[in-house]
């Protein structure tokens, strides 16, 4: 069915999607937390900078991650020094371009649950007992896991897609950075490559379909209780 | 173990003052809607801030102004039974009622639910829960918490006579054995007279 | 050893592929390939990305990596060259000369000319030079649609949304949907050469060995047989 | 400050990205009611519809639009038939395609917001008197407006950085399609571009945190009953 | 005018029935936590669907499973007092109390208002009112709404005794003097007795 490169390509972009999305998670949430429950001064502007990979062309994307994580940038020297490895070329650089474009979906996705939890319910838990930490694990995350499914959907979904900035900071790396959407890139260049370009785009639909019946059988899981026939 | 609350704080328009003096037993909180009741359970249950003054319980200072003492409201430990029910939407009847059940804790958790009647309900999910059935919940909820005090916002409101009369006396029993402070907001002037030690009335 | 990372233009995927292949079977570790367009590969490389080998679709690129100081000296070398044709649908039975504007505007009427980004990709730039030098140029700017690279300018005369389309010899020849209808002359634009040459960052053994292949004789007949002049 | 070219480029993405957003919010809304409200079969298969263009790579999105709308394609043709016209190299179809791409976001925000909806409050509208519309146009829609406002910021942000679809569907034209990702991705193409890609991008992201300031204050407005402190 | 209602209903393990036989004034639905009470209104108010019966106020069916009637709650004009307040928190009190309510409309509105002591809230949003406020507001939204027929799931409850007071003397006037059909649910006996025309047991 599947030939070995293509079995290859699925498993490194589920690698790819998959970690970066579960990696970039409890960021995800902790910014959702600030917008959603703090104010500051420049919350706006923290606010703007998580949409920025949304706004600002994959590409654009891809070339700041490039400056930053190439051996002489910021981030990248700090790498380089400390476990003497770069992430150029490599899949846990695609994971973090696929991780920062996801980041903004799921940012808002549960930010929106955390704003839709009703606080008296965690004051009725903290009357009885739970500390502020207690509270957010069994009331507060509960609560807003609809919020939580939904980023991890639409970020996997989005990680799954990414092209621009991937191949721009990573370059096409067959079996490293080559995931499903640089693949089909590659396709696209070939004449005549329409056919693995739909063979392979239905294998990212396919995947998603999973993904998506994964998600939606948690949600009614968890939903049983909270949610109204 | 007695209550000892001098607390003060302004809600919108409404100025909201309570002093209650040292005093055993159950204290009765009586007064119109709106004159502030539920803010001073609030208060003393750590979830709202009085402007100043101070709450005592017993030995323990909860909070106290002038000394800059603010207990969390986990650490009071308190047993609040809300004005409405409150219960948590995505755990089952059950699981609510263990919430602040520590293992070892003296609350005898069979009892409880067989006395509130809610054993058939342990395996339903709040929302199915009628009125009633879901106030007796959120009553057993505070009670397996092992509180040092109970704070109830008219408790036994949307409750049939037998049943009242049963938590009635779970109260009752509760005051004269272990002597458990309770702050109690009620309407019904026949159940204060009942349970009140003193009434302090408001508004 | 580790095999070399070579970074190649989107254009030459299936050329290099062959020329890795027919490498591999010498007995050498295949190089591990990676296609993109040159801007991006180019800019990989200045922000010190290692990789062993640059072949980029046209001089500037190469130009600004070896500003950079990220060539090895003397490693520099334009090994092939391309031609500028008019591809039109396969259906379209014409043929146009191209040495002057006449035929051509006589060709495209109302219709459309699609070619890489003419300010920005080198099929476009090569195109829009060619189209100022045979006097076309400021009739047809408002015709032309500009594609994302000169693979997707093909792809829409491959799919009828544009009659004519300005492409790499190559990337006609590849295609079964798309006609030949006439040849640029070679004085028309700046002569287009892919070069090829060593990064500093190489540490692969093979890398100078891979790339004195792609030069060789041997190397550039394969590309030949993909519609690239050897130079 | 901005020249002329510069200030067609932004009033044009503002226009592409603005219509796009508002004419595929009606859509939006309707599918994630379907999704939030009602069971049918094949639900699990609408909702993998819709997360589609996320999955697949923009490019392979503007290629399906690209056969789809080609005045020989199914939807082009009719287009063609009725309108004498066509949305190919138009700013139409870059409004189509970051519609396209904008819509699984809108749709994800907007359901999770109806599903947090209480819909005893829709029962009592009902006992007061208010039809099925009334109800939805003074509670339902009320309530859920935090989400459709993110899915409105979420939705713009990703017209204002929709780059792979549009040059793929409707080409690079100026001053017809060429929005701001499409001119930075100009600039990018040539070396010694990169000042004016950070000019263009700054100008996006100024865009966007204007559109951001503009729902956080609509969303303030709203949320002034709802949000407890 | 009265209430002509015979319905039944599975809810989980529970089997509601309710038979009400014609009969005008106040109909009292007296009966323990859990009974159905709350299922019966919301049946007569058409957010429950009755498994089999009737349900028929003054002339107008409103739901007949035989006959294949069953109108939408907005056709069937029913002044619903929920158990919860329900208020639209989106809404100020105003715009809640006035949702139902249409122009020319008989009711009067400054009356009510008057009547039921929120004069002062009216510019308030609902998550600031205190319990028994919400309470208030929410029957006044009922009442405004023009209705043919009053649902009052235990309205007086939360409420002091000179409120209560006033709204008993409002529910007899609306009885007495409009002959608007009335169906009660209460906890207390003595409410009951003094309202009630008729007195339904249950469960
Ligand atoms: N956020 C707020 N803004 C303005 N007023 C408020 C706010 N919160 C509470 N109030 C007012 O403070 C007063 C006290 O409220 P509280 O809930 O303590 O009353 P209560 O005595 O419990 O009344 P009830 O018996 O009706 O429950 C009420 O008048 C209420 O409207
Ligand atoms: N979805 C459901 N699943 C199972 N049981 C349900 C469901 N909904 C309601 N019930 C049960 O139906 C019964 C009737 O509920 P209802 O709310 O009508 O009671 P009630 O008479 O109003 O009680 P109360 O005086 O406590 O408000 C209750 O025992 C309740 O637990
Ligand atoms: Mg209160
Ligand atoms: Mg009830």
């Amino acid at each position: 069915m599947l030939s070995a490169e293509e079995w290859s390509i699925v498993l490194l972009s589920l690698r790819v999607g998959g970690v970066a999305v579960l990696a970039v998670l409890p960021l995800a949430f902790g910014l959702a937390w600030l917008l959603a429950r703090t104010r500051f001064p420049g919350k706006l502007l923290l606010d703007a900078l998580v949409h920025l990979p949304l706004v600002v062309p994959p590409v654009v994307t891809g070339w700041i991650l490039l400056l930053a994580f190439a051996p002489a940038g910021p981030i990248g020297g700090l790498i380089e020094r400390w476990f003497g490895a770069t992430v150029l070329f490599r899949w846990s650089g695609a994971a973090i371009a696929s991780a920062v474009m996801a980041l903004p979906l799921m940012v808002r996705a549960i930010r929106l649950s955390l704003e839709a939890v009703d606080r008296r319910l965690e004051q009725a838990a903290r009357s009885l007992g739970a500390g502020p930490w207690r509270t957010f694990a069994t009331v507060t995350l509960p609560l807003a896991l609809p919020g939580v499914l939904a980023g991890l959907v639409l970020g996997f979904a989005r990680a799954l897609g990414e092209f621009g900035a991937t191949i721009t900071f990573v370059s096409n790396v067959p079996g490293e950075t080559q995931t499903l959407p640089l693949a089909i890139y590659s396709a696209l260049q070939l004449p005549g490559g329409e056919g693995q370009v739909l063979r392979l785009s239905a294998l990212s639909v396919a995947i998603a379909l999973v993904a998506l019946l994964g998600s939606e059988m948690v949600a009614r899981r968890a939903g049983r209780g909270t949610h109204v026939l | 173990m007695s209550f000892d609350i001098d607390v003060r704080r302004r809600l919108g328009e409404t100025e909201i003052a309570c002093r209650i003096e040292p005093g055993a037993g159950v204290t009765v909180l009586f007064g119109p809607s709106g004159a502030g009741k539920t803010s001073v359970l609030n208060m003393v249950a750590g979830l709202l801030r009085p402007e100043r003054g101070h709450v005592r319980v017993g030995e323990r200072t909860l909070f106290d102004a002038a000394a800059h003492i603010d207990l969390p409201p986990e650490a009071r430990r308190a047993g609040y039974v809300f004005q409405e029910p409150r219960l948590f939407p995505h755990l089952r009847v059950r699981a609510n009622l263990l919430y602040g059940h520590r293992k070892g804790a003296v609350s005898d958790v069979d009892g409880v639910i067989g006395l509130l009647g809610i054993a058939p309900l342990l395996d339903r999910w709040p929302r199915t829960l009628s009125g009633g059935e879901a106030k007796r919940v959120a009553i057993g909820r505070a009670l397996l918490a092992d509180p040092a005090f109970l704070l109830l916002d008219e408790p036994l409101a949307s409750l049939d006579r037998p049943r009242r009369e049963e938590i009635l006396r779970l109260l009752e029993r509760l005051r004269d054995r272990s002597g458990l402070p309770i702050l109690l907001v009620t309407h019904d002037r026949s159940e204060a007279e009942r349970l009140g030690d003193r009434i302090v009335a408001f508004g | 050893p580790r095999p070399p990372i070579v970074l190649a233009a989107a254009s030459l995927q299936e050329s290099m592929n062959a020329a890795a292949d027919a490498w591999a079977q010498m007995g050498h570790a295949r190089p591990v390939l990676s296609f993109a367009a040159s801007s991006a590969l180019a800019r990989q490389i200045q922000s010190g990305a290692p990789a062993d080998l640059f072949v980029s679709a046209d001089e500037p690129w190469m130009e600004a990596v070896e500003k950079a100081g990220k060539l090895v000296p003397g490693t520099r070398v334009a090994f092939l060259g391309n031609r500028l044709v008019l591809a039109a649908s396969a259906g379209d039975r014409r043929t146009v000369a191209l040495d002057r504007a006449a035929p051509l505007l006589a060709a495209i009427g109302q219709g459309r000319l699609a070619m890489a980004d003419p300010d920005a990709v080198p099929a476009g730039l090569y195109g829009k030079a060619a189209l100022r030098k045979i006097g076309a140029w400021d009739r047809l700017e408002p015709r032309v649609v500009r594609a994302e690279n000169v693979r997707a300018a093909l792809a829409l005369v491959e799919r009828g949304a544009v009659p004519f389309g300005i492409v790499y010899a190559t990337d006609a020849r590849a295609s079964g949907k798309v006609r030949i209808a006439g040849i640029f002359p070679a004085a028309t634009h700046p002569p287009i050469r892919y070069p090829v040459a060593r990064l500093r960052t190489a540490a692969s053994p093979e890398a100078e060995l891979f790339r004195r292949f792609l030069i060789s004789a041997r190397g550039k007949a394969i590309f030949a047989r993909y519609g690239f002049t050897p130079l």
